[in-house]
């Protein structure tokens, strides 16, 4: 228990120091906010690196995991628990999130420069940034649960920050209301567990919930179709994970997010909120893999995240093919890439996903960050076939945005995608259920560097577009960002050259495409450090791996796939200019495949016909319900209430009140009777006095007599 | 023996009643004896006085009726009775009828508890002192009978003013005895005397050669002299103002009662006065004891007498305001500072020191009271104005 | 000699002579009048009965009719006072017209 | 002595039948008077001399001084106008003759008083009172002086003109 450990609070606290400052500054407040927004996570970071050096330095001792734990309020006979742990999982987060969040702030006090709420932003930004700190830090599943709620608050109102934009105001209501499902699901199952464990401490040194005791009582109890209760919960759990994450079902609202400011979507939506569900998976492992004594093998649990994980993989980067808007096609990579960190966690363990969320934060983050960069120079515009040719205009975003595309569709070696990648396909590829998740993989592998090859066709090389984009893009695209450009930068004239953005917004760039570059290689086979630091146990180099035949022949593969997937996209894109009139190649060879991708196999259409349509027609018939029975009964019982209010009044007037008057009438008459007698005569009292003392004498006397 | 005279002759008239009637009689006789006594000593009283202010004011006295006018009273008396007896018509007839009754027998009663020689007091009352004052309070009673039934206007006021000053007088007059009456231990008349016995040197033990006896018996006097609207305190029969006071209606016989009465009540306060400071009927130097009692007592009154026509012959009127502040701001609180230099001197052993203290605490407060009262009243030399 | 129930009888008989007169007359100062007799009946009641005692020595009568008689003239004074200043200011001294009191 | 006391008695109540009943106010009061010097020759005839004295000091000194100021001041000297009784003169009546017949039949039947006929002889002395009065009853002396002094001002409080200009030593 050292320093680092017991205030390890002090990196969430931070954070919401100052968004509860800013908060209370006015709006013209700008440095203010950003300073101390800044100045927070800065501070953060620091603490957080202090975290990790001790993470560190307990690893390689038996000690690696720290524990503070502490009452908050008493329920019942017991008390409910909260605490921060502090393990090698969480400090490699934190570092992660401070360190992307404190990049990306920075990047937009230059992105946000124009906007007059930028004082809001800043604190939305800071709360969040506290509330993510807090889920990672926290101990206690009911701690994570609040922050993860904080979380999603900050997600709806950054989405829906310029929530004078219809779309956007629809999208924040939809992702609050679609994670909102998961999380029901999620809660179900917290209670479920406090019910079955009796805590929500996850370390609780024997008593938590995560600890061998607690999860035997869970794995032997068996609930309703043979289930192992530990399993019932973990799947409750992970539909939160899947809310929060976009996985399959309820990915709708992941997209729409892009409606947010870009630096919002690189932040939230990309590299740290979207990835709290896999996190979440990550610290309940103990129980996601627990299997009922006797059984072996995989367990459930874990079964169905590596299935969910490779459907979403492959479904959503085959939508991303047919997007054409810069940012919607980085959202689908995003899911379908969570898709990949989820497979990576139910087939091959914590470490596997965690290293992928890592460099995923880091490269995706980078290309919202570029996607943002391109969109500001192009004067607010999104879709990809109204730009090209911007590789002259602004080389620095173009060489980042490369490196960030090689590392997110595999490029070998050199960038840190392809290791993490490869690191899930091995496992997948070791995994003895089935093969299929490996297989599904390979083709969203193939996919993802197929779109963003078509990507940086379009953005990048060509011929600019940017002219003539403005007529169609209006018309093209949906409410997406209409009267937006206007609005956003009143002093920007259009059209104009396309230009390079600030240093503030490209130093971020650069930092991250480094990152990007570097954090490859300390997750190598030859030397995975990163997830033997997850795991808790030394790590060596060990170049011989390589050469191991299972892992050589996954490299391999997945290489020829990147490769293949590069060259098809070049082929189909990268030869001839485009033109933005002219549909899309794919959509003149299979133009029904094409249009079902681009409208996204319909899942929104078949949500808002079925689901939302449910609802609108439940919602009309409760509106019935309620105006012609619930009102008629309310009616009803009022006339009632009417009717004997009046009889109330009758009796109360002409019973109690008149009896009342009476007997005070009466009262009253009495009193001046006696009243009489109070004459104010000297005289007559004092006959009175002395008749009475006579009569007492007699009294007194004949008392005397008779006894 | 010259001494005990009456009250042997007084035994022997009783003696020749009835054993029953004894009492009676004995009171018969003591009654008879004052009455006689004081009505003549009344008397002497008015020639002395009307010849004493003739002198003073530089003229003979009356000097006509018999040698020196000595048969005056006499004359005066069949005057009065043969005077026709006036009574305004719609006087209150009984009250105006009775008023002279009630000023004269109380004064007479008065005189019952005094001891006017050795064994020589009519009775001897355990509290004397205090019948004394009782019936003394029935003068005002009778004053004001007077002035009120005889429906006049000057009368009223004059029974006013002499109600007024006789209540605000009766308070230092009490209090001003009530410190012999702490020394000597007792109520009674004959007890007090007794207390003033015995000579210590030449010096007899009367209280007035005391300092609080002295300051007592000197406030007491001007109490008296305003008891009995004597001057200077005779306002409520100053001609000058109203014409004779409450007794305005009266005259004749009943006229001549209320002089009586007043006169009777001088002799009794001042014969109380004898009796509580002036030692009595007991002699000033011991060598006089041979002198008969009755007559020692009866020359202090007369000297007391002569000096009462002394001072009415020389001093000029009070005004009423002066009368009831001179009252109230200087003889009560004298009094009351009296009484307290009485009781130092009572339980300070006797000698000098003693003398010292009561004589401080006597003359300071006088002096200091004084003093007050002459500021209060802006005494000064009169300025005359001339008109030119 | 007088026996006890003499003087008793006397003091009633001036008892309720007062108390006839403070209860029939008009006239505030004779209601007052009346008063005092009942007091000063009292005061024989008491000397009567101080006199009868088995032991008279005790003089406990004597000084309660003391106490009494100066408490008497103290409120008799009170007494005249008060009713003096009603006159002023009421210009009446009739029992029946000082009825402000009235319930 | 039985006559004394029959014509003392006869005296005292006749003259307190006088002052409650005569028209004219100063009657009432001297006749109060009256009645209060026969109080005292009772006190006397029972050997209270001191008490007596006290009585004929006070009472006719100056209650009845008193009384008959006041009823000089309240412009009572002349005589009476209106009725002299009150309304309900009747059954104050009836009342005294009540309390009257209560009383006397009390006095009349009581065994205890009808066996005091004989009263111990002795002589009180003054000094014997006023021992009691500074040994025993000191304190209750001391409270009544105090009573008196309280008495008086709040008298001259009461009967002090409100319009008389506050001039010291003024004519009165």
């Amino acid at each position: 228990m050292d320093f680092a450990a017991k205030n390890l609070w002090l990196i969430p606290l931070l954070p919401l120091v100052a968004a509860g400052v800013t908060s209370l500054a006015k709006r013209a407040r700008r440095r203010l906010a950003a300073g101390l927004a800044i100045g927070a996570m800065l501070a953060s970071l620091g603490l957080s690196l202090i975290a990790f050096g001790s993470a560190m330095s307990h690893a390689t001792s038996g000690l690696t995991r720290q524990v503070v734990n502490f009452r908050w309020f008493q329920l019942g006979d017991g008390w409910v628990r909260l605490g921060w742990v502090l393990d090698p999982l969480t400090a490699i987060m934190l570092v992660m999130v401070c360190f992307v969040g404190l990049l990306i702030f920075i990047y937009s006090t230059g992105y946000m420069a124009h906007d007059e709420n930028f004082t809001r932003f800043f604190c939305f930004l800071s709360l969040f940034a506290s509330a993510m700190l807090g889920l990672i830090i926290a101990n206690s599943l009911l701690l994570f649960f609040i922050c993860w709620e904080i979380v999603g608050l900050t997600s709806y109102l950054l989405i829906g920050f310029w929530f004078h934009k219809p779309a956007a105001a629809a999208a924040a209501k939809k992702a609050f209301i679609t994670t909102r499902i998961g999380d029901l699901a999620f809660l179900l199952g917290i209670v479920w567990l406090y019910a079955q464990g009796g805590t929500l401490l996850f370390y609780d040194n024997g008593q938590g919930c995560l600890e061998q005791p607690v999860l035997g009582g869970l794995a032997s109890k068996v609930t309703a179709g043979g289930m192992a209760v530990s399993t019932g919960i973990g799947l409750l759990i992970f539909c939160g994970a899947v809310g929060k994450s976009g996985q399959l079902p309820l990915h709708v609202w992941l997209p729409d997010a892009m409606e947010g400011p870009t630096p919002v979507s690189a932040l939230i939506h990309a590299a740290t909120m979207v990835a709290a569900g896999v996190f979440l998976v990550a610290r309940v492992y103990p129980l996601m893999a627990l299997t009922p004594p006797g059984v072996h093998g995989p367990s459930t649990a874990l079964t169905v995240i590596a299935w969910v994980g490779a459907l979403t993989a492959v479904f959503a980067a085959s939508i991303a093919v047919a997007q054409t808007d810069i940012k919607r096609i980085l959202a689908y990579s995003t899911v379908s890439q969570l898709g990949f960190m989820m497979v990576g966690l139910g087939v091959g363990g914590v470490a596997v996903g965690m290293f992928h969320l890592l460099t995923h934060a880091f490269f995706k983050a980078l290309l919202f960050l570029g996607a943002g960069s391109v969109i500001h120079g192009c004067h607010e515009e999104q879709d990809v076939r109204c730009m090209g040719g911007l590789r002259k205009f602004m080389p620095v975003t173009f060489a980042t945005y490369a490196i960030g595309m090689m590392a997110l569709s595999g490029v070998p070696v050199f960038f840190s995608g392809f290791w993490s990648k490869d690191e899930i396909l091995h496992a997948a590829r070791s995994w003895e259920l089935s093969h299929w998740p490996f297989y599904l993989s390979l083709f969203g592998a193939l996919l993802t560097a197929f779109y963003m090859t078509r990507q940086m066709c379009f953005v990048f090389f060509g011929s600019c577009r940017l002219a003539l984009g403005k007529t169609t893009s209006s018309e093209q695209h949906s409410v997406a960002h209409a009267g937006q450009p206007a609005r956003e930068h009143p002093h920007v004239e259009l059209p104009a050259e396309p230009h390079e953005s600030p240093g503030r917004m490209l130093a971020p760039l650069m930092i991250l495409a480094c990152f990007t570059v570097i954090l490859g290689f300390f997750g190598t086979p030859a030397w995975p450090w990163i997830q033997h630091f997850i795991e808790g146990e030394p790590a060596r180099l060990d170049l011989s791996l390589l050469r191991d035949a299972s892992i050589a022949s996954v490299m391999l593969t997945s290489t020829i796939v990147a490769l293949a997937g590069i060259g098809l996209g070049y082929w189909l894109y990268g030869r001839r200019p485009l033109d933005s009139q002219q549909p899309d190649v794919l959509e003149r060879w299979w133009p029904n495949l094409f249009t079902l991708l681009r409208r996204k196999y319909y899942i929104d259409e078949v949500y808002e016909y079925t689901f939302v349509g449910l609802n609108a027609w439940w919602s009309r018939a409760c509106v019935w319900l309620d105006k012609w029975v619930w009102e008629a009964v309310v009616q009803l019982v009022a006339a009632l209430v009417v009717g004997l209010a009046w009889v109330d009044r009758v009796l109360d007037e002409q019973v109690v009140n008149r009896g009342f008057d009476e007997s005070c009438r009466g009262i009253s008459r009495g009193g001046t009777l006696i009243s009489r007698s109070q004459n104010g005569r000297v005289q007559s009292y004092l006959r009175a006095l002395c008749l009475a003392a006579a009569l007492l004498v007699l009294l007194l006397i004949w008392g005397c007599r008779s006894s | 023996m010259i001494d005990q005279v009456f009250v042997l002759l007084k035994g022997w008239l009783v003696n020749l009643a009835p054993a029953s009637l004894q009492p009676f009689v004995s009171g018969v006789v003591s009654v008879a004896a004052i009455i006689a006594a004081f009505a003549s000593l009344f008397a002497l009283t008015t020639i002395l006085e009307r010849k004493g202010l003739g002198r003073i004011q530089n003229r003979y006295g009356p000097n006509r009726v018999g040698p020196f006018g000595l048969l005056q009273p006499a004359a005066d008396g069949l005057k009065a009775l043969t005077k026709e007896d006036l009574v305004p018509r719609d006087a209150d007839a009984v009250v105006h009828y009775l008023a002279p009754l009630v000023l004269v027998v109380p004064a007479f009663l008065a005189l019952a508890v005094l001891p006017m020689g050795r064994n020589m007091a009519a009775v001897d009352l355990d509290a004397g002192v205090l019948f004394f004052f009782a019936v003394g309070a029935a003068t005002e009673l009778s004053v004001f009978m007077a002035g009120w039934s005889s429906r006049n206007k000057y009368s009223m006021l004059g029974a006013m003013r002499a109600i007024a000053q006789m209540i605000s007088y009766e308070v230092p007059l009490i209090l001003s005895s009530v410190g012999v009456i702490m020394i000597a231990g007792s109520l009674s008349p004959e007890k007090i005397v007794e207390a003033q016995a015995g000579f210590s040197g030449w010096l007899p033990h009367w209280f007035v050669l005391t300092p609080w006896g002295l300051a007592g018996f000197i406030l007491f006097l001007i109490a008296a002299a305003a008891e009995s609207n004597r001057s200077p305190f005779d306002l409520p029969e100053g001609e000058s103002e109203i014409i004779a006071g409450y007794y305005i209606e009266y005259s004749g016989f009943k006229f001549a009662l209320f002089f009586l009465g007043e006169y009777i009540g001088m002799f009794a306060v001042c014969g109380l006065a004898i009796t509580l400071f002036l030692g009595g009927w007991r002699p000033p130097l011991e060598f006089l004891d041979w002198i008969p009692s009755y007559v020692w007592f009866f020359g202090k009154l007369l000297s007391l007498i002569a000096l009462a026509i002394w001072v009415r012959g020389t001093l000029p009127r009070l005004r009423m305001d002066q009368l009831m502040g001179f009252a109230w701001k200087f003889m009560l609180p004298m009094a009351l500072i009296n009484i307290a230099a009485a009781g130092i001197w009572h339980f300070t052993p006797p000698g000098v020191i003693r003398w010292l203290i009561c004589l401080l605490l006597v003359a300071g407060p006088y002096v200091l009271l004084a003093r007050g009262l002459i500021e209060h009243n802006r005494v000064a030399k009169r300025v005359y104005r001339y008109a030119e | 000699m007088i026996p006890l129930a003499g003087y008793l009888l006397v003091s009633a008989i001036l008892f309720s002579i007062g108390l006839a007169g403070a209860v029939t007359r008009r006239n505030a100062i004779i209601v007052l009048i009346g008063i005092e007799l009942m007091l000063n009946a009292a005061n024989l009641n008491f000397i009567a009965f101080w006199r009868f005692s088995p032991n008279p020595e005790a003089l406990s009568g004597v000084v309660f009719v003391l106490f009494s008689i100066a408490i008497a003239a103290a409120e008799a004074a009170v007494g005249l006072a008060l009713i003096i200043s009603i006159y002023r200011h009421r210009k009446t001294t009739d029992v029946e017209q000082m009825d402000s009191l009235k319930g | 002595m039985t006559l004394s006391f029959a014509i003392i008695g006869a005296v005292t109540i006749a003259s307190a039948i006088a002052a409650m009943t005569l028209r004219h106010l100063v009657h009432c009061a001297l006749s109060l008077a009256i009645t209060f010097a026969g109080l005292a020759a009772l006190y006397l005839q029972l050997q209270a001399q001191f008490v007596g004295f006290a009585q004929l000091l006070v009472y006719v000194g100056a209650v009845a001084i008193l009384i008959v100021f006041a009823i000089l001041l309240t412009r009572g000297s002349g005589p009476e106008t209106q009725p002299i009784y009150s309304s309900r003169w009747l059954a104050g009546v009836v009342v005294a003759v009540i309390v009257m017949a209560v009383l006397g039949g009390t006095i009349l039947s009581s065994k205890t008083v009808s066996a005091h006929v004989e009263a111990a002889a002795f002589e009180p002395s003054v000094r014997r009172i006023g021992d009691q009065l500074m040994t025993r009853y000191v304190l209750p002396l001391e409270v009544l002086g105090l009573l008196l002094t309280a008495a008086t001002i709040g008298a001259v409080i009461l009967a002090i003109q409100e319009n008389r200009p506050a001039k010291p030593g003024g004519h009165q």
